[in-house]
């Protein structure tokens, strides 16, 4: 898993002014500084434990303490319910990942009351866990399964461009946003894509 | 600019370190007053907490408005702050330490601006304060006329008008009144405090490196947040009489103001826009109210909730009645707010 | 931009009423404690001048650096300031004003930054004090260690650390001692104050509408003065430690400090730097004092002395004695400064 | 007098930026705005009065009140001198302008302490007052000995490229001005020249 999480506090990085730009246009311009701290918790997490329902917990409490912005709260919350759901010992595979994703989900609209199509990062990460879901209940590997949900992210997260925000902070910036990502929903497909490319090769 | 940002013209050593080491720095300059909690660097209490008896204050939000929301720490004010990154809410950690550290036995206030990663985690700690036995009451300020209309009010954003908050949840206070009587007394408050602000030029988040929109060389944002939020329009600027009526007139109109009224004024500087400038701006408000038969019982005029080096300014109107009165003019001093 | 400077992102009517303007709103926020010498709307003094029995301590200079000159006029500090244009010197006859409305009797201190127009000015205008009787001294703030040589200290501007020259004069003042005594307290007390700065970005002159210098994206300007005067040379910026090593040298040199020593510490910021930077520059001033044993008794930070929205900070020190020190702990109250 | 005044005031309006620029580099950056108002106060004196002494006299406090920079003080100093010196119902004549500028120049050594060669106003101001007097002491006419002045004014003012301050903010600047003339010398020049263009073609 650290070399998962590695991975992704590697790509974090290089991705931050991007981030931050991206919110800069709806928010408060520090989205890209939020997912750095975010992927530091998570590789953090990951160092001090290989058990998946360990560090489900352990990084959602780091995320929060470390990066308890909007975007790093709904993260912690979605990661601890994910940790809650699962046995003691789970172990990490396929068919579980599925499962910690649709927990996640679920507490993110609980906690943050939106839904699909209020232009947050919803809009990406349900049809892409839905797209993963569906292949590997079909039988497909984890890296086509997480390639088919990248693919599903993008659309997502692009179809955002024409929403108009109901929550958060871009409620207030009206029809400006038009035309521009929303932040959150373009991290859920870079997330998705980085893990694509690590699973493919590793 | 290198990866620390130390080309961004800033005092800095470090981005990463740029809220530690200016905590650090407050903390060393006074010392006598206030006093980090053990443990947790982001939770900044007065020096005499818990006050016994008395209902404690808490306030926090991210970096960079001071003196919002740190600065309010002290006599006659809030109890105890806690720090987030710049422009981040702090953790709900970091809350509950602070809760824990001012609560004299008579409960806490969580007073705080209206956003949502603030609100979930203040919600959080509250809900982990509740199961160590603190009784905790919540009110987040939501003053800000443009970012949603008067139906959606309590889904507006905290701004400047946090300031009366502090002002009379410390008053209040220190009257010895209960938790319910402090949040009671806040929240009518609260009710009669509207703010609106513009905002000329962005800030540099450290830790980005880029300032945090981008504007023409003639143009102002009306309507702005302290994060540099856009606002409800862009606009070419005006005299200071134009602007300072552009943002005057929602605010009387939705607190109804007609001659007689008694009200304060907040001139909010954001950070870079010189006190100069800011006394023709308050010129223009007092001449306008004066025209209107509306009285200014004590006017408020520099930086009281800032966003680093923003260029703009806001107007807050509170409408006063007797008992508001009393604890406006109430005796408050902190490091950084002394009334 | 128009001729009235109107897009220049100020807050401005006619930038050639930017200084009336301004202090219209201050007059009018602030008639509690300020008011306006009859006929002459630049001289303005404490509301009940003069003090019978006190020497009285007069200051001026040019507008744009609140607090200084005019916002240390109060309780505790001094009685009355006369206003000149942004950057320029007052002219004496509001000099000679603001002298007739504070003297009670026991004569005047004028206290004031060491530029060549002010000193004419206040020269002239004490010349003419003196001819209708009133008792004039004169106290130059010379304390910027940038601008002359050790053996030419008597050349040197006056820049931030005039703030401890008011102080001073203010409270020993309040305790009545004489005008000459007053005098003599506040040089003996100047003596030990030293004072470097720096400068990151211009401001903007309202009647000019145009930067008062121009500086690289990556470069600073030691030695600055506070109306943008070049300094002494230009660099790329560094860290917080190397900024404040850089300014801190040669105060801490020309004033012999050594262990055991007490200073006060003012971290001036010039306008738009915030005070979470300037709370950096305080974390490596004491860090470094520190290391060498030097106490810091009461530091200050904040905007003392500031230059529109010029970017930048001055660090001043002052040696302490015991009875500086006494006089530095004494209350002061203005509008503007509370202490 | 008012017509010449009123000449001058006109050119101070259009001259603001280039004067506040030279002042920039050694100085505050003011003198733009001190000219624009010397010349108001000088015209607004020559409204209330055709008397060539009070005119020195009203025209001093005026500018010493509106403009009271280095500038503008040193030049209150100076024209109060010339009209003490002058007496009484003095005519306007180019003898007594000859006079006037030796009274100014002496007033601003003396108060100012400065000497031909400190790159201040004075060196365009001696050498263009040395020009007048020789020219009309000659015989020749006003608008010759102006436009005489005007040359020696502007020769003084460009050799201050290559001096180095020794008084006045400049003193700061070091050896930074080198290569850019002193903006008081370089105003001496301009009102010269723009007497002479009036006296030339009124
Ligand atoms: N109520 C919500 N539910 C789910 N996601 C949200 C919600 N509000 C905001 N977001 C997501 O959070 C992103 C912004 O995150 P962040 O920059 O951390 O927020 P902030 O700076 O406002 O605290 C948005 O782009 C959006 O995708
Ligand atoms: N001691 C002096 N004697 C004569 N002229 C001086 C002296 N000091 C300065 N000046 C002139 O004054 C000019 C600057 O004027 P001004 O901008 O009004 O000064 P400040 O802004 O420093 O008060 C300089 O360019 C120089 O020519
Ligand atoms: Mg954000
Ligand atoms: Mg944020
Ligand atoms: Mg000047
Ligand atoms: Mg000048």
């Amino acid at each position: 898993m650290s070399n998962a999480t590695r991975a992704i506090k590697e790509w974090a990085r290089t991705a931050k002014d991007e981030f931050n730009q991206l919110d800069g246009v709806q928010g408060d311009g520090d989205l890209g500084v939020t997912v750095e701290l975010m992927a530091e918790a998570l590789d953090k997490a990951a160092e001090q434990t290989t058990d998946l329902k360990t560090w489900l917990m352990v990084g959602g409490a780091l995320v929060r303490r470390q990066a308890p912005s909007t975007m790093g709260v709904l993260l912690s919350f979605a990661l601890n319910a994910a940790g809650r759901f699962l046995p003691e010992g789970a172990e990490s595979s396929a068919e579980t990942w599925g499962v910690i994703q649709q927990q996640m989900i679920e507490e993110i609209k609980k906690r943050g009351g939106a839904e699909l199509g209020d232009r947050t990062v919803l809009d990406a990460f349900i049809p892409a866990s839905a797209a993963y879901r569906q292949h590997i209940l079909a039988g497909d590997s984890l890296p086509l399964a997480l390639e088919k949900a990248t693919l599903a992210a993008r659309e997502g997260a692009e179809s955002t461009k024409s929403i108009l925000p109901k929550t958060g902070r871009s409620r207030w910036v009206g029809d400006r946003v038009i035309g521009e990502v929303d932040g959150g929903a373009w991290l859920c497909y870079k997330v998705y894509q980085t893990l694509s490319h690590f699973f493919t090769s590793p | 600019m290198n990866e620390a940002g130390v080309c961004m013209k800033k005092i800095l050593n470090d981005a990463h370190q740029f809220v530690d080491e200016s905590l650090d720095g407050i903390l060393l300059a006074h010392s006598d007053v206030l006093h980090r909690v053990e443990g947790d660097p982001r939770a900044i209490v007065r020096q005499d907490a818990p006050v016994q008896g008395k209902v404690a204050i808490a306030t926090g939000g991210g970096y960079g408005h001071l003196p919002t929301f740190l600065g309010y720490v002290g006599q006659g004010l809030v109890d105890g702050a806690c720090v987030g990154n710049v422009f981040s809410s702090p953790s709900a950690d970091a809350m509950l330490a602070v809760t824990r550290a001012i609560d004299g036995g008579s409960g806490v206030l969580y007073l705080y601006g209206n956003y949502f990663g603030d609100s979930m985690n203040f919600d959080l700690a509250a809900e982990m304060a509740a199961d160590e036995g603190i009784q905790v009451e919540t009110v987040r300020v939501a003053d800000d006329v443009a970012s949603a209309s008067l139906a959606e009010r309590q889904k507006r954003r905290g701004v400047a008008g946090i300031f009366y908050g502090y002002k009379i949840a410390g008053a209040c206070a220190d009257t010895g009144a209960s938790l319910a009587e402090v949040k009671e007394t806040t929240e009518l408050a609260l009710n009669n405090v509207r703010t609106m602000g513009m905002g000329f030029s962005p800030c540099t988040i450290p830790a980005s490196g880029k300032p945090t929109f981008d504007i023409a060389e003639d143009e102002i944002e009306i309507g702005i947040g302290i994060h540099g939020e856009p606002g409800i329009a862009r606009q070419k600027t005006g005299t200071a009489k134009e602007l300072v009526a552009q943002l005057l007139t929602p605010l009387v109109e939705e607190l109804e103001l007609s001659a007689e009224d008694e009200v304060s004024v907040l001139v909010n500087g954001m950070g870079s826009t010189p006190l100069e400038e800011l006394y023709i701006a308050y010129r223009e408000v007092h001449q306008w109210l004066f025209d209107k038969k509306i009285h200014v019982d004590r006017p408020f005029v520099g930086a009281y909730a800032t966003s680093l080096e923003m260029a703009g300014f806001s107007l807050s109107i509170f409408k006063l009645n007797d008992s508001f009165k009393k604890y406006l003019h109430a005796p408050a001093r902190t490091p950084f707010v002394k009334l």
